[in-house]
């Protein structure tokens, strides 16, 4: 009975969700693109680093890596955490 | 005044209800104090009566929690079988609940418009 | 509609690894599920910053005058595959923590927690 | 895990120094080419586990000390910070060596060019910041959970 | 270098640093990570008092990473922000004052209460690490940053609830569920990122806020947010991993828990009232919303009276009470379309859930500490075990029955003055709402009165004979939240004037938000 409910649940989120791709926007064809466009102009010229993607991870999003990095830290002292008290 | 919360219909301050406690207080007390005064202490008058048994001793007479309110969740038997057989520590019930449950949202907020 | 099947394929990612956490009982499974809908989402992401016949974005010894995919998106992965990878390392520890003290993975049987 | 044969063990030998130093390539060119301190990190880190796998979990724990990938990834953590904080005259996170004429300071040829090392101001040195964290990190979590699962199955032995 | 300009990085950023240089110094001194943990939550405590002076007198505060000015929003000639930004407005400050105060008391909890546990560098770590990531919720403007620090606050709770896993089974139980259910909505919140940034090309809310058009996408995104964010904050029927993972962390750690559940509540919140402000259709989401609340409110209620596990009862009742919340400020945003209705009663229904959260994360968090303290001295959280603890812990009963008193909603505590908010604002909005909620305060009470009768009620029991009163950091850090809770009972009026109303009519004014970024518009 339960697993019926949450079958057809399951079946009606995914068709919506089959409904949020269809209505997405055409594949390759970005409508507005001005902070990718901005990004990709003067990337160069305000982080003088010529791969654009890390200028933005680095720079324009740079506090995102922080907390990325934070969150590997996170892991790893959590993992040592659990495991502590075992013997290599 | 200090601590008076407007709550749109009326008001409520901590401190004015303090004083009025503190008066009614000390009216009961007053009344209490000039009670019955025949009563005297450590005399058998200040000994629990149960009905002629002895009295029990207080480990023995202590209840635990399961005990407590025990007629309450028995009356609501039908309330609570249901709810308790629904809290299956099953991580898969944990997450369906969360997709019926976001179901249910995306269809009102659909509907809605 | 014939443009947006990269979406559906994202979608279908999802729905299975939905699929997964839902139905399969085995803890290591449910692990599985939750790195499926990360994958999908990561390749949502990277589909949305796709631009039809341009470059990666990196000036080094480019070919010149071409247009390049959006770049933002591609940081954005970046950051969530390596969450995924963190999370994916402490939830597989504490299945095994979890082995370790019940002797199995199964989620029926994995609920000393309930009520 | 224990050990595998001496054919992986062979190959392991002779692979895992080119995969270390592409992965330090990745980390080193991340403001030019593709890739950067995470992919680089993660080139690593996959030579470690590469060694784990074929030496087994406690004959690869003689040559891969765990301890000295805590303090190396806190050491990456801490110099990615300290450069956040260093741009705090302006703003956090702002990049002070840029264009600076200093370190990493030349300013890059607007457009298509065939790229300079001595550019992109912190951006270098963040990435090499990053790249050692990920790639003890990386260490450490293949160690511990290798370590863990020694221990897990001892555990349903008795 | 002005640092007055800085304040919001450095209230994240040294925390942060302290995590990073915690299992160093605990490769030297094991004691010395305590210190510095303390030290730092005090830092960040002091910094986050004057970051509210500033803006309850200033105004909102912007600070934007890597550009050249702390407030430069936009670039030149630019309609929108490309850099991420902190964007801190009443409301947030005022979540952020609780996570100040709550983290500060639990790393003070924390020294003697895991004294004798194994890693104490790494716990503190920790527990910075989860401060780090409520804060970041709480403060930041950017939609993606957001998604990082909820990932940083899932990943540091759960290791922090299976913190004990290594020698019981139910910690790790408990942190597997929360991990599953907390990736489940990180990873929905991903998606609805996906959708907003591939229909507007922008990550920033205010200006999602100032360009979003509710079309079929933006439903389903708010469809998507609307129930993972409240899981989150444990919303019935989502609220199963509640007790689970409140009752198996250690006591310090639950007070944190309840902030970092009442961050998300935050994030619903701000989604629905400043990013689809009257866009959305308000009386459905309200409603949504309102249903939430009676649901947590009943069924947490009635679930807590049967428990026998003492902090499993408690994280039932923070279910129930969350439930208050949802109900005022689902009433506020019920009416938020018909102006008089909400000059009427729902600027005030929202002011009462407001309050509420502040008062909850207090006496909640007392109550926890008190749990903890009874498990730290009896070495049981079963209630049918204890009994009579209140002749050995005298500070601990002084302090459990004025944190029952104020959930239960008794004058003159915290707790009467929201819920009075709430009943009166909610009985104008549909009497039946009030009606439920004072009887489910008459059920906490109920509740609250076993739990104190079978835990520090009746006579000595032999196996206690050697229990004594709690070291004196416990009682200290205990004592600190009873003194809030006191002060907020006896002048509520001061924190509603200068705290919740400011923070309500952030939340309502939509245009003063995109306005703090995006300059007017």
């Amino acid at each position: 009975m339960k697993k019926i409910i949450f079958g057809i649940a399951f079946i009606i989120f995914f068709s919506f969700l089959i409904v949020s791709a269809v209505n997405m926007r055409t594949f390759g064809e970005p409508a507005f693109s001005e902070m990718d466009d901005y990004f990709i102009e003067n990337a160069q010229r305000e982080t003088g680093a010529n791969n654009v993607v890390t200028s933005i991870v680095f720079d324009y999003r740079g506090f995102d890596t922080l907390g990325e990095a934070t969150v590997l830290f996170t892991a790893v002292v959590g993992v040592v955490a659990l495991f502590r008290g075992v013997k290599k | 005044m200090l601590g008076l919360l407007e709550t749109g219909s009326g008001f409520w301050s901590a401190i004015i209800w303090i004083v009025l406690v503190l008066v009614i207080g000390s009216i009961v007390i007053y009344i209490r104090n000039k009670g019955e005064d025949s009563y005297k202490k450590n005399t058998e008058q200040d000994k629990p009566f149960i009905s002629g048994n002895p009295e029990e001793s207080k480990e023995s007479s202590h209840l635990s929690a399961s005990h407590i309110y025990w007629g309450f969740t028995e009356a609501l038997k039908g309330y609570y079988n249901p709810l308790v057989k629904m809290h299956t520590g099953n991580i898969n019930d944990y997450s369906s609940w969360i997709i019926v449950i976001a179901v249910i949202i995306l269809i009102m907020v659909g509907v809605s418009g | 509609m014939i443009g947006n099947l990269p979406y559906v394929a994202v979608v279908i990612f999802i729905g299975l690894g939905i699929y997964t956490l839902m139905f399969k009982k085995n803890l290591i499974k449910i692990a599985i599920g939750v790195v499926l809908i990360e994958n999908g989402v990561n390749l949502f992401l990277i589909t949305l910053g796709y631009r039809k016949g341009a470059i990666a974005p990196i000036y080094t010894q480019a070919p010149s005058g071409q247009a390049m995919v959006l770049p933002t998106p591609q940081a954005l992965t970046l950051t969530s595959i390596v969450i995924g990878i963190a999370t994916t390392a402490l939830i597989l520890s504490v299945a095994m923590m979890i082995y370790k003290h019940y002797g199995t993975l199964d989620t029926d049987e994995v609920r000393r927690l309930k009520g | 895990m224990k050990e595998m044969s001496r054919i992986v063990k062979t190959v392991t030998n002779f692979v895992y120094g080119f995969i270390i130093i592409f992965g330090f390539y990745i980390i080193a060119h991340g403001h030019l080419t593709p890739g950067g301190g995470f992919q680089g990190g993660a080139v690593v880190g996959s030579a470690f586990a590469l060694l784990l796998v074929s030496y087994g979990s406690l004959n690869s724990t003689k040559f891969l000390k765990k301890d000295i990938f805590s303090l190396f990834e806190s050491f990456g953590l801490i110099l990615f910070i300290v450069l956040g904080f260093s741009g705090l005259g302006i703003t956090f996170f702002y990049n002070f060596l840029a264009n600076s004429g200093g370190w990493f300071g030349n300013a890059a040829v607007i457009g298509v060019n065939p790229g300079d090392m001595n550019t992109g101001g912190v951006i270098p040195l963040m990435n090499i910041a990053v790249g050692l964290e990920v790639l003890s990190a990386f260490g450490v979590i293949v160690l511990t959970m290798a370590s863990g699962a020694e221990f897990t199955k001892k555990k349903e032995k008795s | 270098m002005n640092l007055s300009n800085h304040i919001p990085i450095l209230i994240i950023a040294i925390p942060l640093l302290a995590a990073f240089l915690v299992p160093l110094i605990g490769r030297i001194n094991k004691e010395a990570t305590g210190i510095l943990a303390t030290l730092a939550l005090s830092v960040s405590l002091i910094l986050t008092i004057a970051l509210a002076v500033k803006i309850l007198t200033v105004g909102p505060q912007v600070y934007v990473f890597g550009a050249t000015s702390p407030s430069l929003t936009l670039p030149s000639g630019l309609k929108f922000p490309v850099r991420i930004m902190f964007q801190i407005d009443a409301m947030g400050i005022f979540m952020g004052l609780i996570t100040a105060v709550v983290s500060f008391v639990g790393a003070i909890y924390s020294l003697m209460f895991m004294k004798q546990n194994s890693g104490l560098d790494k716990y503190y770590s920790l527990l910075l690490l989860l401060t780090v990531g409520v804060f970041g919720m709480e403060f930041t403007g950017d939609i993606f940053n957001f998604f990082v620090f909820l990932e940083i606050a899932s990943i540091a709770s759960v290791a922090l609830i299976s913190f004990r896993g290594i020698d019981l089974g139910e910690p790790a139980e408990a942190g597997f569920k929360y991990m599953v259910v907390s990736s489940i909505s990180a990873l929905v919140v991903l998606f609805a990122i996906g959708i907003f940034y591939g229909q507007y090309d922008l990550l920033n809310f205010a200006a999602l806020a100032s360009v979003i058009k509710y079309s079929q996408l933006d439903k389903i995104a708010l469809g998507l947010l609307i129930p993972v964010l409240a899981m989150k904050a444990g919303a019935v029927p989502m609220h199963m991993w509640t007790p689970d993972a409140y009752s198996e962390a250690p006591a310090p750690i639950t007070m944190m828990l309840v902030a970092a559940s009442q961050a998300s509540l935050y994030a619903l919140f701000r989604v629905v009232f400043s990013l689809y402000n009257i866009s959305l259709n308000a009386l459905t989401v309200g409603w949504i919303i309102i249903i939430f609340g009676l649901l947590s409110m009943f069924i947490g209620v009635t679930m807590a009276i049967i428990q026998k596990d003492i902090k499993r009862l408690m994280a039932y009742h923070a279910v129930s009470q969350t439930g208050y919340m949802f109900l005022g400020v689902g009433v506020g945003l019920a009416v938020l379309a018909n102006p008089e209705a909400l000059k009427d009663y729902g600027i005030t229904a929202m002011e009462g859930g407001i309050f509420h959260i502040m008062n909850h994360a207090m006496y909640k968090g007392l109550l926890f500490l008190t749990a903890g303290a009874l498990f730290f001295r009896s070495g049981t959280r079963d209630l049918n075990k204890m009994g009579g603890l209140a002749h050995y812990m005298k500070y601990t009963t002084i302090f459990f029955i004025i944190g029952a008193a104020a959930i239960a909603g008794l004058p003159p505590f915290n707790g009467f003055a929201s819920k009075l908010l709430i009943y009166e604002s909610v009985y104008k909005f549909n009497p039946l709402l009030s009606i439920v909620a004072m009887v489910v305060s008459i059920l906490t009470l109920a509740s609250f009165v076993k739990v104190f009768h079978s835990a520090f009620l009746g006579p000595k029991l032999p196996q206690f004979k050697e229990v004594k009163e709690v070291p004196r950091s416990m009682v200290f850090a205990m004592a600190v939240l009873s003194c809030i809770i006191i002060f907020f009972g006896l002048f509520p009026d001061l924190i509603v004037k200068n705290l919740v109303h400011p923070a309500v009519m952030s939340l309502i004014e939509q245009l003063q938000y995109t306005g703090t970024v995006l300059g007017g518009m």
